[in-house]
């Protein structure tokens, strides 16, 4: 586990990110209440057992979020997912991939 | 007097030659009228009249005159209509119905002359008249097209004339009559007037100046495609048929059943609807010339009855795309999408025009279908024909799939609506003349082979239902529903198969040469 | 002349098992982009987990996440739960566990074979795999009781032991259908058309499978070692015979193959496991509520599935997070789809296996 | 054969044409392990299809497909009353173009690409067909088809025009491997898909009257021994089965090249075998 700050989340991933080494999981995003919430981006190693790198961080609902898409393309289906499901707001990621406009607006949030 | 009349105008049109080449700087012209200066002076000073006339009207005479008066007058009469569209000053557009008559006065002589340097000067005469008529709008591309149509006939002019000068030279006559007659003479200077004729038939390698001539107002490319000027092609190998020897004959057979699939394939790239019925010409073109070389009783039948139809097929077409371009504004296939739903009347008329050339019970089909069957007798005493087998069946499915590749785009109403316009009678009664005329003639056809009565009588029932039916039915009382998208609001873009063989005209032109040249080198 | 034809595949495309919609824009039927929308199906299952159930009830709750991969979810939702509750299984019940995963992994692998004849055109060979996939079938539902949502895993265990017949059935059908692969096997690689359809075809390459997160057979076939059940030690694969597959082209064709000789691999476990098996408790008891957090990995027949949970001490979960193996792949999937032909796309489509009910949840 | 005979056969031809659909779908069914739909399911699919809400999309569209119908019947027509092959071919050729103008004639994308895709494997077939009514002929010396039933048998001849037609068979069907032109997997059934209610129905018949213009093709190359003509076509009805079941589609483009190479292929072998070999 690591924390990370999220201005400096492009330049760790980065940093850290191979793509014959690591498998990217997926973005979790866990709404902790009172506008605070814990993104987690998990990583793997291949051919490693039971090894995950975590960077975390908890970001409010007003910052819009930088995207790792460019670094890891699968990245986009995690980022359009929390755009819908969360109402986060992040760069260049449009929603509207697994809701539409009849669903209940971000309905994973606690409490609106 | 006749004669000296035309060697002197003769002098007069190369003089001209020589000076549009130096108008336009092109060396290549000026050399060329050169050339033919000479050879007409040598061949001048030691012509000497025989017995037979200058000018015998024999059937094939008149069975052209037929098509270039008929088929032509109408295409005059529908370019008087189409010059009202046309941005020109009057004194131009009334220069240019004259010329297009003059043109048709021209062919007239030229496929009743019966001697060769007067059928020379009126082969010379229609290489000028096209020459003005492509250079009408006068612009770059205009300009540059006519220069190149000028340059490429002018090479058949000179094939001619040194057909003319050898025969002379070796003491032969000029005379087509006894040429023909004179069975046991083959002259290599036969082999100059077939090359003489390939290229006012646009055989490849010389194509270049039928496709260039589209710029040109429709009216001429109509004239030149359908009645005039390439027709003098079929024409020449019709005359000289009979004195081929078996392998000229066969050899000639062959070029024009490959260009015959070459030009279908090649015409599937293009996109201008002008460009493409031009390639669709030159590849029934060398069909024509392919069976007119036969030179057996049949396949002379059978090469007038594609003369006749195709003439009067490409005349409605081009008619039609010249309405296109000046009504509806319409030059690419692509922009032709939504025509049945924008002018119901014309669409159909296309597409009725497609199947005229290609399916049942129409009658460049019925030209095929005594071809197919033709073929099968002759490949009973000569295997080598399968290659002719071969590439006309294919060439003739390929030239099915180019028309109707083009009316899928004439039937879809995807993409741009268009604003309904009606064709004024007057503009498409050149059309609907021609039509009358040919179902006239299909009829006149079915009487006379009782063989294919009943066939065309269930199909051309068929047909004339089928046409009333779409103008009758609207099945108003049945539920209409949108379309199946897969679950999609909108239907998106709707678009046809395009095929590319740029890639391998290089190959199919170098084969085109090596014909020529066997064929060359066969005839010495 | 270059014309643009848009050809949508979906959401009601007659090749598509479930709701996908993807917008080819081709030229002369050649893919030049791919515009994609998955969420037809989106039904709120992570939500339900956390507001409707109980922890308890949620293995059965995320079982109806996806059909063919049911007991995958249960599974890799009861290890991440076990986890967090501290509960250590026996050999038997790991080995159960395995049994059925196999024999799903065997399942699904053969309606994806299915699926990628039928969507090339091959309904002769479609009707002869489901045929087969009945022999599987039957082992499944004389061990759980269920054909399809077998709710076999609880927390603590398994729900029903392996009885003799249901062993001697399992044998003799896995012996059938050992030999009925193989055959599949020679029809796959020696059919003068499945090699038009699939040799080269739909290729993913090596390194793209690593670029675009490949997973599962479609990564396997590529030649990327990359597989859950090497990478985890929490269930017991290595005793039981388990083998890495791998292909080389990463075509239609290699990916095929590799799901074949998986399926043959897991013949080879679950024959393993049934003569291997011994006496012993099938549940586990346990006490107390779940408090803490947990990541779970596991290979389902597709690829990778990931459970993330999130307990704070009460019988409801704080946060489900389901990331199913269709869901990552979609950039890989429309990456390969460009360039390759709309007649082939229906069949790349279905040898990806893609599950768009898990991808929605 | 009469003339009445003749005319019943031709005007019965959708309704027993039916009978033959049926027992080609039962034999695929029990190649396939299956026990298949009753004989007479076209009939029930018919009734169905008759009792359904007539939904078109646009007049056109609708009148295209009608005479496609119609012109195929008369071909069937020409067939039984002994005409020439060659008008047969042609006739069959303007039907299946009625039919690719009525696809074009929707705003459906798979309608167009299903016209794209079956005016392609026309031009796969179409000189095949040509080809082999030529070698007909050089066996026979005729295109008439009442003069080479009359004729005595000489199947030797026509071995390689045999093989050869069987690549039309599946063309003119749309069989697998070679049902490019319909492929419900990729297309949706191409031009067939914006047909609904009694128009689908003749969309359904006119597949019966394709079944008997192919067939009656292989037919007439035993001439006047009807057994072995029998034999001849219930063997490639079995074969093309066979086929069918046991491939997948091949790609237009792949159609394309396969006809070509194989189908016109063998065709011309046919013409050098008839003319080197056999006369």
């Amino acid at each position: 586990m690591q924390e990370i700050k999220i201005e400096n989340l492009i330049e760790e991933i980065t940093s850290f990110y191979d793509p014959k080494l690591h498998h990217f999981v997926c973005l979790n995003a866990n709404d902790l209440g009172e506008n605070r919430l814990k993104l987690q981006w998990i990583f793997t190693f291949y051919n490693q057992e039971d090894n995950y790198q975590i960077f975390w961080t908890i970001c409010s609902f007003d910052e819009v979020l930088p995207t790792i898409t460019k670094i890891i393309p699968s990245a986009i289906m995690s980022e359009a997912e929390i755009v819908d499901l969360f109402g986060v707001q992040i760069k260049d990621i449009q929603g509207g991939l697994y809701l539409d406009e009849t669903s209940p607006i971000s309905p994973l949030r606690c409490s609106i | 007097m006749v004669h000296f009349l035309i060697g002197f105008f003769d002098f007069v049109l190369l003089l001209y030659f020589m000076k549009v080449g130096f108008d336009f700087k092109n060396i290549k012209i000026q050399i060329l009228a050169l050339i033919q200066l000479i050879l007409f002076a040598f061949a001048e000073l030691n012509f000497t009249h025989s017995g037979s006339p200058d000018f015998i009207i024999d059937e094939l005479a008149i069975f052209m005159m037929i098509i270039i008066n008929i088929v032509g007058g109408a295409i005059a009469l529908y370019g008087i209509k189409y010059m009202l569209y046309e941005d020109a000053p009057k004194y131009k557009k009334d220069i240019f119905l004259v010329y297009l008559w003059i043109f048709l006065v021209i062919m007239n002589f030229a496929v009743i002359s019966n001697n060769l340097l007067y059928f020379f000067f009126f082969f010379e005469l229609t290489t000028l008249s096209s020459f003005l008529l492509i250079k009408f709008r006068n612009d770059d591309i205009s300009n540059k097209n006519a220069i190149n149509a000028l340059l490429l006939n002018m090479i058949g002019g000179l094939f001619l004339l040194i057909a003319v000068c050898l025969n002379l030279f070796t003491n032969h006559s000029i005379y087509i009559n006894e040429i023909i007659q004179n069975k046991d003479y083959i002259s290599a200077a036969m082999i100059f007037v077939v090359f003489a004729a390939f290229i006012k038939g646009a055989m490849k390698p010389f194509e270049s100046w039928l496709l260039g001539a589209m710029v040109a107002p429709t009216p001429v490319s109509a004239l030149l495609h359908s009645a005039t000027m390439v027709k003098i092609a079929p024409f020449l190998v019709l005359k000289f048929s009979p004195v081929f020897s078996y392998e000229i004959s066969f050899l000639i057979t062959l070029l024009g059943m490959f260009l015959f699939f070459i030009f279908a394939l090649e015409g599937l790239g293009k996109n201008s609807f002008k460009e493409i019925l031009a390639y669709s010409t030159i590849s029934l073109l060398s069909l024509m010339i392919a069976v007119a070389a036969i030179g057996t009783k049949e396949s002379y039948e059978i090469a007038l009855l594609l003369i006749f139809f195709h003439a009067i097929s490409k005349a409605i077409l081009f008619m039609c795309a010249g309405i296109l371009e000046k009504l509806h504004h319409i030059k690419s296939i692509d922009d032709m999408q939504g025509l049945m739903s924008a002018d119901k009347p014309l669409a159909l008329l296309i597409l009725v025009s497609f199947a005229t050339v290609a399916l049942p019970p129409f009658g460049l089909f019925f030209a095929k279908l005594f071809f197919v069957e033709y073929l099968a007798k002759l490949i009973q005493t000569d295997i080598l024909y399968i290659f002719i087998i071969l590439f006309f069946v294919v060439g003739s499915s390929i030239l099915v799939l180019l028309y109707f590749k083009i009316a899928s785009l004439l039937l879809s109403t995807n993409n741009h609506q268009q604003t309904p316009a009606k064709t004024p009678l007057s503009f498409v009664a050149s059309s609907y003349f021609l039509f009358v005329f040919m179902i006239l003639s299909i009829i006149y056809l079915v009487t006379t082979k009782s063989d294919i009565s009943i066939f065309s009588i269930i199909f051309g029932a068929l047909f004339v239902s089928l046409i009333v039916s779409l103008f009758v039915f609207k099945f108003n009382n049945l539920q209409k529903i949108s379309v199946y998208a897969c679950g999609e609001n909108t239907i998106g873009q709707i678009g046809q198969f395009y095929f590319d063989f740029e890639k391998y005209a290089k190959y199919f032109l170098y084969v085109a040469i090596f014909l020529w040249l066997v064929l060359f080198g066969v005839s010495l | 002349m270059k014309k643009t034809i848009t050809i949508p595949l979906g959401s009601q495309h007659i090749s598509l098992l479930e709701p996908v919609r993807f917008n080819f824009s081709c030229e002369n039927e050649k893919i030049t982009d791919v515009d994609y929308n998955v969420g037809f199906v989106h039904r709120g299952i992570e939500k339900a987990c956390t507001e409707k159930f109980e922890y308890k009830q949620v293995g059965y709750v995320v079982a109806r996440v996806c059909g063919l991969c049911a007991i995958t979810h249960t599974m890799a939702y009861t290890l991440g739960i076990e986890h967090i509750l501290n509960i250590k299984t026996n050999k038997k019940i790991d080995y159960l566990r395995i049994l059925m995963l196999e024999l799903d992994r065997i399942h699904s692998h053969l309606l994806c074979l299915a699926h990628t004849a039928e969507n090339s055109g091959f309904e002769g060979m479609f009707m002869k795999i489901m045929g087969d996939r009945e022999l599987v079938m039957d082992i499944q539902e004389a061990i759980s009781g269920n054909r399809v949502q077998f709710d076999f895993v609880c927390i603590g265990g398994v729900n029903r032991d392996i009885s003799t017949e249901c062993e001697k059935l399992a044998f003799t059908n896995l012996a059938l259908l050992d030999k009925k692969v193989d055959d599949l096997i020679g029809k796959f690689t020696s059919n003068w058309s499945t090699a038009l359809k699939y040799k080269n075809i739909g290729a993913l390459s090596y390194d793209d499978a690593f670029n675009f997160n490949a997973l599962g057979p479609l990564a396997r076939a590529a030649g990327a070692a990359i597989d859950v059940r090497a990478e985890s030690s929490i269930l017991p694969y290595k005793e039981v015979g388990y083998k890495m597959i791998l292909g080389q082209n990463g075509d239609i064709y290699d990916r095929n193959l590799v799901r074949l000789k998986e399926i043959k691999n897991s013949i080879l476990m679950c024959q393993n496991i049934l003569s291997g098996l011994t006496e012993g408790e099938i549940l586990v008891k346990f006490k107390g509520k779940p408090n803490g957090e947990s990541f779970t990995r596991l290979e389902a027949p597709r690829g990778e599935i990931f459970y993330y949970l999130n307990a704070n001490g009460t019988n409801m979960l704080q946060r489900v997070r389901i990331k199913t193996p269709t869901f990552s792949q979609i950039p890989g999937m429309v990456e390969i789809f460009k360039g390759s032909d709309y007649a082939d796309a229906p069949a790349i489509l279905a040898s990806f296996d893609p599950c768009m009910s898990c991808t929605a949840k | 054969m009469s003339i009445v005979f003749s005319f019943m056969l031709g005007f019965f031809a959708p309704i027993y044409g039916g009978i033959f659909y049926g027992i080609d779908r039962v034999l695929k069914a029990k190649m396939q392990r299956r026990k298949g739909p009753p004989v007479l399911q076209p009939f029930y699919d018919m009734l169905k299809l008759f009792s359904k809400t007539k939904f078109i999309v646009n007049a056109p569209h609708t009148i295209w497909m009608i005479f496609y119908f119609l012109s195929l019947w008369a071909v069937v027509f020409m067939i039984f009353f002994g005409g020439n092959l060659l008008y047969i071919i042609f006739g069959h050729l303007l039907a299946t173009v009625f039919f690719i103008i009525s696809g074009y004639s929707v705003n459906s994308i798979f309608s167009q690409l299903g016209s794209n895709r079956k005016l392609l494997s026309v031009v796969a077939y179409e000189p095949i067909l040509i080809v082999n009514a030529i070698c007909i002929y050089l066996v026979f010396g005729t295109f008439e088809i009442s003069e080479i039933l009359a004729a005595p048998n000489n199947f030797n001849s026509l071995v390689f025009t045999f093989l050869s037609l069987l690549f039309v068979v599946p063309t003119v069907l749309k069989l697998s491997p070679f049902d490019a032109s319909k492929a419900h997997q990729e297309i949706v059934g191409g031009i067939e898909v914006e047909f609904g209610g009694v128009f689908y129905e003749l969309v359904y018949a006119a597949k019966f009257l394709e079944m008997i213009f192919v067939y009656s093709f292989i037919f007439i190359l035993a001439s006047n021994d009807y057994i072995f003509g029998t034999f001849l076509v219930v063997f490639s009805f079995f074969a093309v089965a066979l086929v069918d079941n046991s491939t997948a589609r091949i790609k237009i483009d792949s159609l394309l090249k396969a006809l070509y190479m194989y189908g016109f292929g063998l065709g011309i072998v046919s013409i050098f075998w008839i003319l080197l070999c056999c006369i």
